[in-house]
């Protein structure tokens, strides 16, 4: 172990030494429960900005973790996520009068599993980076006890997370089986059946942490019953995770014959069943938050549209990707500032002439998320089509656009709804939470004007 | 008949009936201790395998640990969870048998057209310094990892089953 | 005995566990229907590592055991919670949220 | 320069108004002058109007603007109806946002007119679409609701096709800039399909039969001025996109499916006619009697001659002025008889002679009779599109006889008759809306070279059809 | 520039009539707008005079119009159209200045003179203008004010429908033109008239067949434009009911003026038109000007006879124009304009005479009480039965003469005539000799100076016109393309005395019926054109629009609608998957494993 080998990881190391202190500190200092939060989005920050320290290696721990464009990307945006998510969490977790102890050490636990995931080496590290990330959302999603149904909800995520991570490691013993190595690498040269049958299960396990059709059923339940910070951070640190890995291993598939193209053609059906089913399903809601829900499942669904171009796409998702996560500390940011926590859309009716900023945020994150200029969200689905296009998938592309019709349909209802008549809510001061949301709609609306900065930021994301 | 041969003939039929057992029998408890045997017979074949310390861990941690904690989970419960004797959602009773036929079937397939890297000829050491080198040098990361994600469900399996003191009143639509 | 023998009774434990969880429906029966699944991929990882007179494999499947104690700590958390609520750990009766 | 300044200066509008809940109306009425007076002096001064920022390279899209003389044509068009409508817009609630989202509306449509680069044409194609559909959902009639959803999905529908289309054009040809892709054209055998791509937005918008179901309850939803710059104006920038885009960068590909469009247009446009004559929902009238102006239009467009295209721009800014005055009359009479229904109108004439007057003028010119705008559009387009497709030029003529029976009709069951209604006639307040709209009307009929002689010829096919 | 002011002064005049009449009185809008005629009238005047003195062509180009080629806005005058000039500014300043009388208790006054202006400018472009596409601009202009005026008593359902069906009708005809139009632009790729004959007329010649049938084909359609426009049969049936207007539109719109577009048109295109088209016209316009006849005979209402008459004499106007001749043409044109003009001002002198009385049956003994309305009308009747020495007879003549080598077109053409002055005389022995059957007709009184003026002038043209142009003084700008030879003219002038004769004797006492009811009524009735149309055309239309409506437009909406509702159940079967029961969820997800596994590992 050497100080480069630290270096390579740190990003996972203060995330996780975060997640000790917050605990640590619980024990043996009485503070307010806001207080932790604030620690530990400063801890999420740090390990965001640490990104930026060079290693001056590429590997570290014997290869099992490596430093690229891709994993500084995924540990700066995780770390940029997770803070937002904690700072939404500040005076939520008072409201709710949550442990903020440990909801703030399970949160950045879970980070620092999505940063191993993208910069795991091997099958293993990604392995435990996925239980590592999934294993306290199980428990977030378990966490509102006053919740109706927090415990359904948790109990239906954790059995099916469990069974995916089965399927997961099967995978992985299979692939073992086919080559001999868990290395990323090996599975270049799989031609084995026992091998391809290892990537399919991979494939399986990876498209259920993305909440991909038809492996999405528990991110329904989970986003609604989560505490909402919890929500915005699992609805991005989750696909954050898995597609890094599930995009390392597309990378790695180079086997001979046409194994490349059925990686992507499974990739590309898998995302159009997304796209489809997510995108209707949303269309029905009437909780908010089941509707955001549905909607980051079908954004998942355009994630996989590049993602079946390949590598070439990296710079697209990773785009993507920000202007996603932008999206969705906006959006679920919005509901953890209204007073009630999981409002039906017609609870919304009022709400323009009483919180007027609050509405115009929202409708800025809402054309975000429509994919509606002048806002980052449509450039970044531009981006995306035209990745999918090269890599001529042109009925994928336009399947998506279609889908984003519909789409339209549902976000477009939610912002009618606060133009329509209705009590709304009391107009509140200024927050925290408040803040995170303009910030958020602001760089969605910023990114979309300028987008010249993170476009060259993220040509260097390969994953 | 070699030894391995002996270990495999006997080991995995008592593992497969023991594992059929658990996952047919509707009492909980009856199915854990049928997971145990499975596990028991897991450990031989680990042994049979060339895996003793694995073996090992097996019995102690997984059987001994992990099985224990949740039969006490099934005790402490009670036996009143025995599923009902009826037949629900007749459409997945019988979708669960079609997926593991399938499951099964195109597994088999796989394996059985092989084109598997030739076995190396030799075999590993399979001793504790072997092991030890390998999780402490080539595997420390992962160690480590693991580590922290056992604090990790610790913590989460605290803050998920602690009783509130007070339930708070939640303010969402119900 | 060729690997292929072992590789063949891991899947079939994967698939009993497959079918156990679709069809238990006691929460606890299905965490231990995916105890078998996990073990099914012990069993392969083991089989493989001794094939290719490796020790990696093994080491993996210490990993799995540590993530399987992990995932049965928060598993039976979360049921201990839902039996505590709902009195039942009937996976069917935990049905509310749909749609 | 002057280019940029014609977003620009709405969007200032916008946040002017947002500010001066007093001021909002003069604000946006100045704002839409000023649109007018930037195009005129682009067209004019001769300056370079066009500028070139980098903006999302990797995606191949840039910042590009320019204003030529199609571009001020539509611009001036669709300042002076900014103006009106604005104007009209006299007794509406919550005036901050109403007029913000009108001067966004103004950047977007002025936007589209001005925008070089497919993508930057992209954004500003949708970004009408929201301020019009919240006009039309937080200030319309009764069915705003239903309306404003099936008018939004149904162009959002049409407008996926177009993303699809800069996709793959920014993927094959590596540039959106317009000026490159028209410099590096696509082989004549793969043009089909962009083309029809490209196409899917504006028939849509346009709307070209049978893709016009939003249409009429649109134009009955919307409040009385949205409804005017949305048929006036926002239904030219389809005109624009087909000229800019569609035959611009695909004209073989047009030409290929030049066939069908124009017998679908051919239809749509005596379609239109006979529906009109049957309603009684003044709007609806409307609405069909567009329908009509806009499928000849289209007609003229898919015809793709020199001439039909010079007719077609002459009809755009015809039919924008007069559906503009007419939607004003109708509801200036639906203030009168309370109610946009035909029949609860009836010999009107007597109590509001001014009123039948500007209704018979602009019926007039709706009509196409010589003398007013809607005669050079139409005769304009029909000897164009004879050049090509004489059959189709032919059926579509029958709607002159049509219209005159929709539009005659019209104004004989609300002003002819003995008197069943009654009310005030024009104040002088109206009348000063709708008589600038009348005198450019004639003016445009009598000069209509004044329009057509501004479009560049680059944008005009370059070899006449002759035979 | 006396060109251009002859086309501006109406316009300039209608303008602010139009505008800023309402500051002014009823009766100074008219003067006004009377007076900015007579101005052109002058101007055509100092025209006429211009090419008495030598002149052969006057043209005005004042820039261009529309982007087609040869459409600029340019007038040209020709020797030819120097007397149809003359003659509609002239005979319009009469009818105007006749109107102010007319209408001097009309509120509509303002919006009545514009049109007539309006009206003027129209038509004088369509004599002068250089270009058809000009031509046709007039052409559409006039239909405009003619549904204006027809419709200009707006409380009148009945005006109101037949200004429409006036315009709709007439715009059948405009849409042939219009495909005309550009058939002749594909042909020779301008509108220019001059360009036209220059390179239509050698090429007639030689033409291939493929052009030969294009130009058959523009030549029909122009035909049919001008069909409409002069309400020649088929497309007649818009003007007897356009009576509904006031009396004095009737004289200068649709009897003088107007209605005869389609024959200066045929004249004005004479060299061009496909010769077997326009000997089509001529068939055309005999049996036109015989049905016509007949149903004039049988009418009841005195305008109507006289609208029927128009159609009929119209008719033979385009027997000469079809044949060729154009100066029989043009002269029957402008003496019909003087008598027609004569007669419809004397029929409105008799309406205003006696409460607006239509139904000559209803009239009588008028000679007495309205002694000057009397003379201009028997003036103006005895040029229409063609009695010598009216215009009439001398303009028929010359018809005649132009169809002597046709001996079908010939019978028609005297058959017509003799027809004419049978309804003539009848007319006027109804409503003038006859003993009055009415309280109106007893108590009529006559009308007004400014009335009876015009109505004088346009008598006296109607009697001495007809030999000042057979006489040589008056040149009308064409030669004759032949001489009358005695015969004809004393077979024409017996035929008409004796009908003439016939028609005063029979009605001298009164109405009688001479032909059974069902006949006459029939006749009365225009023979069931109108039912026809109804029948074929209008209903089917309706009836078409209101398919349309509520099959193809609902069927639109609807499809609407069920992609609507299709993504609808399609959400709720998405939805319908997420079932509640995480079973099914590991179910289908170890399902969707199973399959990606089947996929890679079966190949």
């Amino acid at each position: 172990m050497t100080a480069s080998d630290l270096l390579v990881a740190l990003p996972v190391l203060v995330l996780a030494a975060g997640a000790c202190l917050v605990l640590l500190g619980d024990l043996l200092v009485h503070a307010d429960g806001r207080a932790w939060a604030w620690v530990g989005a400063a801890f999420a920050l740090a390990a965001a900005v640490c990104t930026a320290i060079p290693a001056g290696a590429d590997a570290a721990f014997a290869g099992s973790v490596r430093r690229d464009g891709a994993s500084i990307f995924v540990a700066a945006l995780v770390g940029a996520t997770t803070a937002a998510a904690l700072l939404l969490a500040v005076g939520y977790v008072r409201r709710m009068a949550l442990p903020a102890a440990e909801v703030t050490a399970l949160t950045l636990f879970s980070a620092s599993g999505a940063v191993l995931m993208a910069s795991a080496g091997d099958l293993l590290v990604v392995f435990i980076g996925l239980e590592l990330l999934s294993l306290p959302l199980y428990a977030l999603t378990g966490l509102m006890h006053a919740a109706p149904h927090a415990d359904e909800s948790a109990l239906k995520y954790f059995l099916l997370g469990a069974a995916a991570s089965a399927v997961f490691a099967y995978g992985i013993a299979l692939v073992y089986a086919a080559t001999g190595s868990i290395s990323i690498g090996a599975l270049g040269g799989i031609s084995s059946p026992v091998g391809l049958a290892g990537i399919a299960l991979l494939l399986a396990g990876l498209a259920f942490k993305a909440a991909l059709v038809p492996f999405h059923f528990w991110a329904p339940d989970a986003y609604v019953s989560a505490p909402t910070p919890a929500t915005a951070f699992m609805a991005v640190v989750a696909k954050l995770g898995a597609f890094s890995a599930l995009l390392r291993v597309g990378a790695a598939i180079t086997g001979p014959g046409a194994v490349a193209v059925d990686w992507r053609a499974s990739v590309a059906v898998i995302a159009a069943v997304t796209l489809v089913l997510a995108n209707l399903a949303a269309l029905g809601q009437q909780s908010l938050k089941r509707l955001l829900a549905y909607s980051s499942i079908a954004h998942a669904g355009y994630i996989a549209v590049a993602a079946s171009a390949g590598v070439v796409a990296s710079a697209a998702i990773a785009f993507y990707l920000v202007v996603y996560a932008a999206l969705t500390l906006g959006a679920f940011g919005i509901i953890t500032l209204l007073e009630n926590d999981d409002p039906r859309i017609d609870d919304l009716h009022g709400l323009a002439r009483r919180r007027p900023l609050l509405v115009v945020a929202l409708g800025v994150i809402l054309l975000g998320l429509t994919g509606l200029p002048p806002t980052a969200g449509f450039l970044a689905k531009v981006y995306v089509f035209e990745a999918a296009m090269g890599a001529q998938l042109a009925w994928l592309v336009v399947l998506g656009v279609l889908a984003s019709v519909v789409s339209a349909a549902y976000y477009l209802r939610v912002l009618f709804a606060c133009l329509g008549e209705g009590e709304g809510e009391p107009a509140r001061g200024p927050s925290v939470g408040g803040s995170v949301v303009v910030i958020a709609a602001l760089a969605v609306l910023v990114l979309g004007i300028v987008p010249g900065p993170l476009l060259d930021a993220v040509q260097s994301v390969r994953f | 008949m070699t030894a391995e041969q002996a270990i495999f003939a006997i080991a995995g039929p008592i593992c497969v009936i023991a594992a059929a057992n658990a996952v047919l029998r509707r009492d909980p408890l009856t199915a854990a201790l049928s997971l145990t045997v499975t596990l028991f017979s897991l450990a031989v074949l680990f042994l049979g395998l060339g895996a003793p310390f694995l073996a090992g861990v097996q019995i102690a941690v997984y059987a001994g640990a992990i099985m224990v904690l949740l039969i006490f989970v099934i005790m402490l419960l009670g036996v009143s969870h025995v599923e009902m004797p009826r037949l629900r959602r007749p459409a997945l009773q019988l979708a669960g048998p079609l997926i593991a036929v399938a499951l099964f079937g195109v597994l088999a397939a796989a394996i059985l057209r092989g084109g598997l890297p030739p076995a190396s000829g030799d075999t590993a050491d399979g001793s504790v310094d072997a092991l030890a080198d390998l999780l402490f040098g080539r595997y420390t990361f992962a160690f480590e990892a693991a580590s922290v994600l056992l604090l990790a469900a610790l913590v989460a399996a605290v803050v998920v089953a602690r009783k509130r003191s007070t339930e708070h009143e939640w303010p969402g639509r119900r | 005995m060729p690997t292929e023998a072992y590789l063949l009774l891991g899947a079939l434990l994967f698939a009993l566990g497959a079918a156990g969880v679709v069809t238990r429906t006691n929460a606890l029966s299905v965490l231990i229907a995916v105890e078998l699944m996990l073990n099914a991929v012990n069993l392969t990882f083991v089989a493989a590592a001794r094939r290719y007179a490796e020790l990696d494999g093994t080491v993996v499947a210490f990993f799995v055991i540590t993530v399987a104690a992990a995932e049965v700590a928060v598993g039976l958390g979360i049921v201990i919670d839902l039996a505590r609520r709902k009195t039942s750990v009937d996976v069917d009766e935990a049905s509310d949220l749909r749609g | 320069m002057i280019a940029s300044a014609l977003v620009v200066v709405p969007l200032v509008a916008a946040i002017l108004c947002v500010s001066a809940t007093r001021l909002a109306r003069p604000i946006a009425v100045v704002a839409s002058l000023a649109v007018v007076a930037l195009a005129l002096a682009a067209l004019i001064s001769g300056a370079p109007t066009s500028a070139s920022v980098a903006w999302a390279g990797p995606l191949h899209a840039g910042y590009s603007v320019a204003a030529d003389g199609l571009t001020v044509i539509f611009l001036a068009l669709g300042g002076v109806l900014f103006a009106i409508g604005a104007a009209a817009s006299s007794r509406v609630g919550h005036r901050r946002a109403y007029f913000a989202l009108w001067c966004l509306l103004i950047a977007a449509v002025d936007g589209v007119f001005v925008a070089r680069d497919l993508a930057l044409f992209f954004v500003f194609w949708e970004a009408m679409l929201i301020p019009l559909a919240i006009l039309m959902w937080q200030w319309g009639g009764p069915d705003r609701r239903g309306a404003t959803l099936r008018f939004l999905l149904y162009t959002m529908t049409g407008s996926a096709f177009l993303l699809a289309a800069i996709a793959a054009l920014a993927a094959s040809r590596g540039t959106l800039d317009l000026a490159e892709l028209a410099s590096r054209p696509v082989a004549a055998s793969g043009q089909l399909l962009p083309a029809m791509l490209l196409l899917a937005a504006f028939v849509v918008k346009l709307p070209l039969f049978p893709f016009h179901a939003w249409l009429p309850r649109a134009y009955v939803a919307a409040p009385i001025p949205v409804a005017l710059v949305l048929s006036g104006i926002v239904a030219k920038t389809a005109v624009y996109g087909i000229m800019r885009l569609c035959l611009g960068l695909f004209p073989d590909g047009m030409a290929t499916a030049a066939p069908v469009l124009v017998a679908l247009a051919a239809v749509g446009t005596l379609y239109g006619a006979l529906l009109a004559t049957r309603q009684d929902d003044l709007r609806r009238f409307i609405a069909f009697s567009s329908l009509s102006h806009l499928n000849l239009i289209g007609l003229a467009l898919f015809a793709a001659t020199a001439t039909s295209l010079r007719g077609a721009v002459l009809a755009s800014v015809s039919h924008g002025l007069v559906v503009a005055a007419l939607f004003l009359l109708v509801a200036m009479l639906a203030s009168r008889t309370s109610s946009f229904a035909l029949s609860r109108a009836g010999g009107l004439a007597a109590s509001t002679p001014v009123l039948a007057a500007f209704s018979t003028l602009a019926i007039v010119a709706a009509i196409g009779v010589p003398g007013t705008s809607g005669f050079a559009g139409e005769f304009t387009m029909l000897a164009g599109t004879f050049e090509r497709f004489p059959a189709a030029a032919s059926v579509a003529t029958l709607v002159v006889i049509l219209a005159a029976m929709y539009g005659l009709g019209m104004l004989r069951r609300a002003y002819h008759g003995p008197p069943l209604a009654a009310g005030v006639d024009l104040a002088w307040r109206e009348r000063l809306l709708v008589i600038p709209l009348l005198v450019l009307v004639i003016a445009v009929g009598v000069v209509p070279r004044v329009v057509s002689d501004r479009i560049p010829d680059d944008t005009l096919p370059s070899v006449e059809v002759t035979r | 520039m006396t060109l251009a002011l002859l086309v501006a002064l109406p316009l300039a005049g209608a303008v602010p009539t139009a505008v800023a009449g309402g500051l002014v009185g009823r009766r100074t809008v008219g003067s006004i707008a009377t007076l900015f005629i007579a101005l052109s009238f002058g101007a055509a005047v100092a025209m006429a005079q211009a090419f008495a003195a030598g002149k052969t062509q006057l043209v005005a180009e004042l820039g261009p119009w529309l982007p087609i080629r040869g459409a600029d806005l340019s007038l040209v005058i020709t020797p030819v159209t120097v007397p149809l000039v003359l003659m509609v500014t002239g005979v319009s300043t009469l009818i105007a200045l006749y109107s102010i009388g007319y209408l001097a208790h009309d509120t509509g006054v303002r919006r009545y003179f514009a049109a007539i202006d309006l009206f003027v400018f129209a038509m004088l472009l369509i004599v002068v203008a250089s270009n058809l596409l000009l031509l046709f601009a007039g052409w559409e202009l006039v239909g405009l004010c003619s549904y204006l005026l027809i419709a200009h008593w707006r409380d009148r359902p009945a005006a109101a429908a037949a200004g429409v069906k006036a315009f709709v009708v007439n715009r059948v005809g405009d849409a042939a033109f219009l495909v005309g139009l550009f058939m002749f632009l594909g042909l020779v790729n301008t509108v220019d008239l001059a360009e036209i004959t220059r390179r239509v007329q050698p090429a007639l010649q030689q033409l291939t067949v493929e052009a030969n049938a294009q130009l058959f084909a523009a030549s029909v359609l122009l035909l049919i434009g001008a069909l409409a426009k002069s309400a020649q049969l088929p497309l007649h049936v818009w003007l007897p009911d356009a009576m509904e207007g006031p009396t004095p539109v009737s004289a200068l719109i649709h009897a003088a003026t107007m209605v005869t577009a389609g024959v200066v048109l045929l004249v004005r295109l004479g060299s061009v038109l496909h010769p077997d088209v326009l000997f089509g016209a001529a068939i055309i316009g005999v049996i036109t000007a015989l049905f016509a006849a007949v149903v004039a005979l049988a009418q009841i209402d005195h305008k109507r006879v006289l609208a029927w008459s128009t159609i009929s004499q119209i008719g033979l106007m385009f027997v000469g124009a079809g044949v060729g001749a154009a100066f029989a043409a043009l002269f029957h044109l402008i003496a019909h304009a003087f008598f027609k003009a004569a007669l419809f001002l004397g029929s409105g002198s008799v309406m205003h005479a006696t409460d607006e009385e239509l139904d000559i049956r209803r009239l009588g003994g008028l000679a007495r009480r309205t002694p000057l309305t009397t003379i201009a009308f028997a003036c103006g009747a005895a040029g229409l039965a063609a009695l010598p020495p009216a215009a009439g007879f001398f303009s028929k003549e010359a018809i005649a003469a132009a169809v002597m080598d046709r001996p079908i077109l010939l019978v028609g053409v005297l058959a017509t005539s003799a027809l004419s002055a049978l309804y003539a005389a009848r007319l006027f022995a109804l409503v003038f000799v006859a003993p009055p059957s009415s309280d109106q007709a007893r108590h009529a009184r006559e009308s007004p100076p400014v009335m009876l003026v015009p109505l004088l002038a346009l008598a006296a043209g109607a009697l001495v016109f007809g030999a000042l142009v057979a006489g040589g003084t008056v040149p009308l700008g064409v030669t004759p393309s032949a001489e009358a030879p005695l015969a004809l003219s004393l077979t024409s002038a017996a035929l008409a005395l004796a009908f003439a004769a016939a028609g005063l004797a029979i009605y001298w006492r009164g109405p009688r019926a001479i032909v059974p009811a069902r006949v006459s009524n029939a006749a009365r009735a225009g023979f069931g054109f109108d039912t026809l149309y109804l029948a074929a055309a209008v209903i089917p239309v309706r009836a078409i629009a209101q398919v349309l409506e509520q099959g193809s437009e609902a069927l639109v909406q609807l499809i609407a609608d069920l992609v609507g509702r299709a993504v609808i159940a399609g959400s709720a079967l998405a939805r319908r998957m997420q079932g509640g029961y995480v079973r099914s969820y590991e179910a289908l997800l170890l399902a969707a494993a199973v399959a990606l596994l089947a996929y890679w590992s079966i190949r």
